[in-house]
């Protein structure tokens, strides 16, 4: 039996997804029950930390890892260091007094995340032409990925196509698919290993820098403003 | 142009790692590690029959095990930590004692000989120098009109405890006689080195010879 | 045999029954990490001995010399030293984050190392997205950093802690701007593909990647002339300052793996890795490559002094941040223009083209940038004799 | 609506390594930025000065050299000026030539220490340190040539010295009068137009002539503000009258200008040495009977131009075997009292490099 193929049916699999999502939801609880504020801070990194591994699982290395370096890299820290900045250090750790009111919100976000991942058709299907032998689950898994990209664009981007005749439907058919075959052709040649980690960088670019550009550009000048408006706000004088 | 000054900093720095004569330390107390050229040229053989000499020697100096004893050169004037005192040219006067800025030096004479003729010394029954406190300034030796106190050249007198470094009568008594030329004349012309020189006998110690005492009796007592 | 995770698997899984994959594969990968990290500490040990002499030669003394051959014991006379010490921490210091600070900080540098590719892959294989991965781990260490500084409720400690978060921060900015220019040129994010594509090593295609990333890399492991976060003549240590004993080796150990760490990265992504003539293995071109840089860095060391804090932050934002995005310009529009349209890789004089058109524009730049940056109140001025006290007016 | 932040108040010392001793400073941080300074001495505070109305005039001498104990030398002179000028002594000539000799070898080593602390306040790891140090070393083993000792010399004594120079000090004092504008070129082309030492120093700490001349400061400190005072020159002491040398200044009385000063001030005093190598005459270096002086009721102030400043002793005679009273004025000290001004305001890293500009000696504030 092939390593990639002992990865994915193992029990390792398995242990890993249970230790991820355990320490996941246990540090989130942590997040807004612990009253020292810094150690929050500290468990929602933990969280953060989860929550790329729970990517990496789900074969989105691509995006575990920008999951690190934004949120755990950047958010993170500017939080801890916000709240360094902001409150008396010399008296120790600041308590948390938002815990009942965080636990509240906390609380809608995840009825509402539950009503939405239960709702929303996810477009899982098949691959339209299936790979030979060991490759099948790859691609499904992977394609289950993209498909779950498309509708994040699809659901914020592009109101017009909410029937189930998304765009989604189309680049699967035409463009992802294509990328991928190409991909998984190269692959093929390759040894046992290295198809843990399958290629969805391209594919990531095509979509952001092609497809859905306009929407990228709005954002990062969304962004852009929210920097500038920030630095105007606590700009002194 | 602005941004040079870094990079020629960088040059500095390289010509002090390579060049040897730019060393600081040149000396390892207390030992040192030498390699297998300094030992052919001490031995003043050729490096390569030095291997085949004394293999075993090599092969510890090849991977850094082989050492000399090395110690830092002292000028023949350095105030060293132990003292040397002459007790045939000490009169047991205590100017050492009065001098001594922290009053570490303590003194208990006795009247000796029969009949103390005057000007003979007297005996001599504690000397104290508690070198734990002494700061070397050397009064004490400025002070002394017989040359009985020099200076010692040594600079190994750790101990563990405070009160070990209380130099007494016995430890001056037996404690070899290689006193530092600091303040002494004397030993300079004669171009003395403590560090390479042999003992000083009480005799050639001091800037002039101590009157034997059938001399003070003919002097003082006889007259 | 090459030591990799796939030939340990191959290897226990031969031996095991069927249907036990998993122990296979947690054997495999327990022994793969107990040998990575054993041997990583080893080698940073060793590094300790090899940057005291050479800082000690560069300061004209002889460095660590006594115990064992050269002195190569010293590292392990350290070990013991520091892990019989009393491990003392303050009374009102936050113990549980004081005492993982130390692993927060010495963990990225480990998971680093998982995918450097020693030979032709690393331990693991290859990641597809080992430069981000590299970006988002050596990120990690802000964390280390913090909770040390954060847990030991020390002032100094809470002000190298913020020096070093603010500093961090900023820093990945251009050094993951100047990893860009690599990618961009090798088309590949992981670190093998990078390596593949230096037929000609990417120091010379694009000198003003390197020197961006060298220095930014040094800001992020606090090393001369930007280590303010210890700064030991401000902050008597920053954020290490309250650690003793075994938390304190801990912390030398990651700062000592800092620019091992360092030193790889710059070998793999800008030194051509483990390639070399094949007069002798690659491995061996990758350490002699890897401590190269690494005299770099501490020749660095030896020779500049520190940074103000304001200043570090000013440079990175104003000086190496600019540089990042012109390299990554000038790289992208090389690209473009050379490459039109095709997939096949650039051939090696094409490369030469763009080297030369590159350094040309990093003197350039270099030379702008500094006129701009150079402050012209730096330049000496003439002194004027105060007219206050004239000596020579009272001395007649 | 500006972020609001906590002041933090930092003990810094009494035991920092960027202290030069135990020197403790209360200062407030907002942020990176120093708003408030307290300086506190004391903590090295050993009494001399009174410690001084129980010894001899001649033992006063060994506790002069614990004053500023980089420049021990210069110390020994200051106080030695003061007793012949109360006891109405004469030095012979070749005594002061060597005590010329000997300051200015003391006001070389002394500016080295302070070049490299200054470096190492920088954050240069050690490396000036260790060039530095290099240097001194053979100024030491001079020292160790003409009195047996290295830093605490009292090689001085009132009406002269406790001894001529030995017959293989010229020798060796020649060798490193050759050496020694070489290294201090290197130590130029290392620091002066570096950069980074630039943009840390420049217009930082600085320090207006006028403040200065208010507050007393004397020495390099002074000179670095541009204004051209030097006891050497101002008021001649020993043999400084038949000697040619330039008093440097600096520009604006910043940090880099008070390194410059003393850089271009060990240039001086290798050329001043070379004229004393030159014209020192032979015959004795000792007054008889000095030794065991008793001067006559009154009192004198004598001041020399320590490396730090203006070092003056003022004794108060009762024609007893020891002074009425021994008032030290240290230039450590009266330099320290600039410090609020010059910091407040600065970043952290600018109160190191400014205090260590500064060359405080801690032995010396507290007297």
């Amino acid at each position: 039996m092939s390593l990639s193929s002992t990865i994915e049916s193992s029990v390792i699999t398995n242990i890993a997804f249970w230790v991820v999502s355990i320490s996941v939801i246990v540090s989130s609880f942590a997040v807004v029950q612990i009253r020292d504020l810094f150690r929050a801070a500290l468990f929602l990194v933990l969280a953060f930390i989860g929550i790329a591994g729970m990517f990496i699982l789900l074969r989105a290395e691509f995006l575990a890892v920008v999951q690190i370096l934004i949120y755990v890299g950047a958010i993170s820290v500017l939080i801890i260091f916000a709240i360094l900045m902001t409150r008396d250090v010399s008296d120790g750790n600041p308590p948390n007094r938002l815990k009942i009111p965080a636990s509240i919100v906390g609380l809608i976000f995840f009825l509402v995340f539950t009503f939405v991942m239960v709702q929303v058709d996810w477009n899982i299907q098949p691959h339209p032409d299936p790979l030979p032998d060991t490759y099948q689950e790859d691609s499904v898994e992977v394609y289950t990925k993209f498909s779950y990209f498309h509708v994040c664009f699809w659901f914020f981007c592009d109101p017009k196509h909410s029937d189930s005749e998304s765009p989604a439907d189309r680049e699967v058919q035409d463009d992802t698919s294509y990328v991928l075959d190409e991909k998984l052709d190269s692959d093929r040649d390759q040894s046992g290993l290295d198809k843990i980690f399958t290629d969805t960088i391209p594919s990531i670019a095509e979509l952001l820098l092609r497809d859905f550009v306009l929407a990228f550009e709005l954002v990062s000048i969304l962004l852009l403003a929210a920097m500038i408006g920030a630095l105007t706000l606590i700009r002194e004088k | 142009m602005y941004g040079t000054g870094i990079i020629r900093g960088l040059r500095i720095t390289l010509k002090n790692l390579l060049l040897p004569s730019r060393m600081f330390t040149l000396h390892q107390y207390p030992d040192r590690k030498v390699g297998i050229l300094w030992l052919a040229q001490n031995a003043d053989i050729n490096p390569l029959k030095y291997v085949l000499a004394n293999p075993g020697k090599s092969i510890r100096a090849i991977i850094g095990l082989e050492t000399v004893e090395d110690r830092q050169p002292k000028h023949p004037r350095f105030r060293g930590e132990e003292f040397t005192w002459y007790e045939q040219r000490c009169t047991g006067c205590a100017s050492c004692a009065k001098y001594c800025p922290l009053g570490i030096i303590r003194i208990v004479t006795e009247p000796s000989g029969n009949a103390m003729p005057e000007g003979e010394k007297y005996g001599i029954e504690v000397f104290d120098i508690d070198i734990g406190r002494c700061m070397f300034c050397g009064l004490c030796v400025e002070a002394c009109p017989y040359d009985a106190l020099h200076l010692g050249s040594g600079f190994e007198e750790g101990t563990y405890k405070r009160e070990e470094l209380v130099i007494d009568i016995d430890r001056l008594r037996k404690s070899r006689k290689k006193p530092s030329t600091w303040f002494r004349p004397q030993l300079e012309e004669k171009s003395y080195d403590p560090g390479i020189g042999r003992d000083v006998d009480w005799t050639e110690a001091g800037r002039h010879e101590s009157p034997s005492s059938d001399d003070q009796a003919a002097k003082w007592a006889k007259r | 045999m090459e030591l990799g995770f796939r030939n340990i698997h191959a290897f226990v899984s031969g031996i095991l029954p069927d249907g036990l994959e998993w122990i296979a594969f947690s054997i495999s990968g327990i022994f793969l990490a107990l040998v990575v990290i054993n041997a990583l500490v080893g080698v940073a040990a060793l590094y300790t001995w090899f940057e005291r002499r050479v800082l000690g030669r560069f300061q004209s003394r002889l460095g660590p010399n006594r115990w064992g051959p050269f002195g190569l014991l010293q590292p392990l006379a350290d070990i013991i030293k520091l892990i019989t010490k009393e491990d003392i921490s303050p009374n009102s210091a936050d113990r549980i984050v004081s005492t993982l600070a130390p692993i927060a900080l010495l963990v990225p540098a480990f998971l680093v190392f998982a995918i450097i590719p020693f030979g032709t892959n690393s331990f693991l294989g290859d990641l597809n997205v080992g430069v981000l991965f590299i970006m988002g781990v050596t990120g990690m260490n802000t964390f280390g950093i913090f909770m040390g500084g954060w847990g030991s409720r020390n002032k100094y400690a809470m002000l190298g802690a913020m020096r070093g978060v603010a500093m961090l921060v900023s820093y990945e900015v251009p050094m993951a701007l100047a990893l860009a220019g690599a990618v961009l040129l090798a088309g590949s994010l992981s670190l093998s593909g990078i390596v593949a594509s230096q037929t000609l090593p990417f120091l010379i295609v694009q000198p003003l990647g390197f020197l961006v990333f060298i220095i930014a890399a040094s800001a992020e492991m606090s090393r001369a002339p930007f280590d303010m976060i210890e700064a030991e003549s401000e902050l008597t240590g920053g954020y290490h300052t309250e650690f003793s004993g075994i938390k304190f080796a801990i912390f030398q150990l990651a700062e000592f793996m800092a620019p091992l760490v360092t030193a790889a990265i710059l070998t793999v992504v800008f030194l051509g890795g483990s390639r070399g003539p094949d007069l002798i293995p690659g491995q061996v071109w990758f350490i002699l490559k890897a401590l190269a840089a690494t005299f770099l860095l501490l020749w660095i060391r030896a020779t500049w002094p520190r940074l103000r804090v304001d200043q570090i932050m000013g440079f990175a934002w104003k000086g190496l941040f600019p540089l990042a995005l012109l390299n990554i310009f000038l790289i992208a529009a090389e690209i473009q223009f050379f490459q039109s349209g095709g997939i096949e890789p650039i051939g090696v004089s094409t490369l030469l083209i763009m080297s030369g058109i590159n350094w040309l524009v990093t003197g350039i730049a270099i030379y702008i940038l500094a006129n701009v940056l150079g402050q012209p109140s730096l330049q000496p001025k003439k002194p004027v004799p105060s007219p206050l006290a004239n000596m020579y007016a009272e001395a007649e | 609506m500006p972020i609001r932040t906590e002041p933090v108040t930092i003990n810094l010392g009494p035991q920092h390594p960027s202290t030069h001793g135990v020197f403790r400073l209360r200062v407030t941080f907002d942020g990176e930025e120093v708003i408030d300074l307290e300086p506190v001495f004391g903590y090295l505070h050993r009494g001399t000065e009174k410690l001084a109305e129980e010894r001899t005039y001649t033992q006063i001498v060994t506790l002069t050299d614990r004053l500023d104990y980089e420049s021990a030398m210069s110390n020994n002179l200051g106080y030695v000026t003061a007793l012949e000028k109360l006891g109405g002594i004469e030095v012979p000539e070749r005594a002061m030539y060597l005590r010329v000799i000997s300051v200015e070898l003391q006001r070389i080593a002394s500016h080295l220490v302070f070049t490299g602390f200054f470096l190492q306040e920088l954050g240069t790891f050690v490396t000036m340190l260790m060039y530095c140090f290099r240097e001194r070393e053979r100024i030491l083993d001079l020292f160790e040539m003409l009195c047996g000792a290295r830093i605490t010399v009292s090689y001085m004594r009132p009406g002269g010295l406790t001894q001529d120079a030995p017959s293989d000090f010229w020798p060796a004092l020649n060798d490193f009068l050759e050496d020694m504008p070489g290294y201090i070129d290197e130590l130029e082309e290392l620091i002066t137009r570096n950069e980074i030492v630039l943009s840390r120093t420049r217009d930082v700490g600085v320090l207006d002539p006028e403040v200065a001349i208010d507050a007393s400061i004397s020495g390099p400190i002074l000179r670095a503000s541009g204004v051209q005072w030097d006891l050497r020159k101002a008021d001649p002491y020993e043999i400084y009258s038949e000697m040619d040398f330039e008093i440097p200044i600096g520009a604006t009385g910043d940090c880099f200008d008070r390194y410059i000063v003393r850089l271009q001030e060990m240039r001086e005093s290798v050329k001043i040495i070379k004229q004393c190598v030159d014209k020192i005459p032979d015959g004795t270096v000792k007054t008889d009977g000095a030794f065991f002086m008793r001067p006559p009721e009154g009192d004198a102030y004598g001041c020399v131009e320590a490396p730090r400043g203006e070092l003056g002793f003022y004794i108060v005679s009762d024609g007893g075997i020891s002074p009425y009273r021994c008032k030290i004025r240290s230039p450590s000290f009266i330099n320290t009292t600039m410090l609020r001004d010059m910091i407040v305001g600065g970043k952290m890293s600018d109160l190191i490099v400014i205090f260590g500009s500064l060359a405080v000696n801690m032995g010396e504030v507290d007297r």
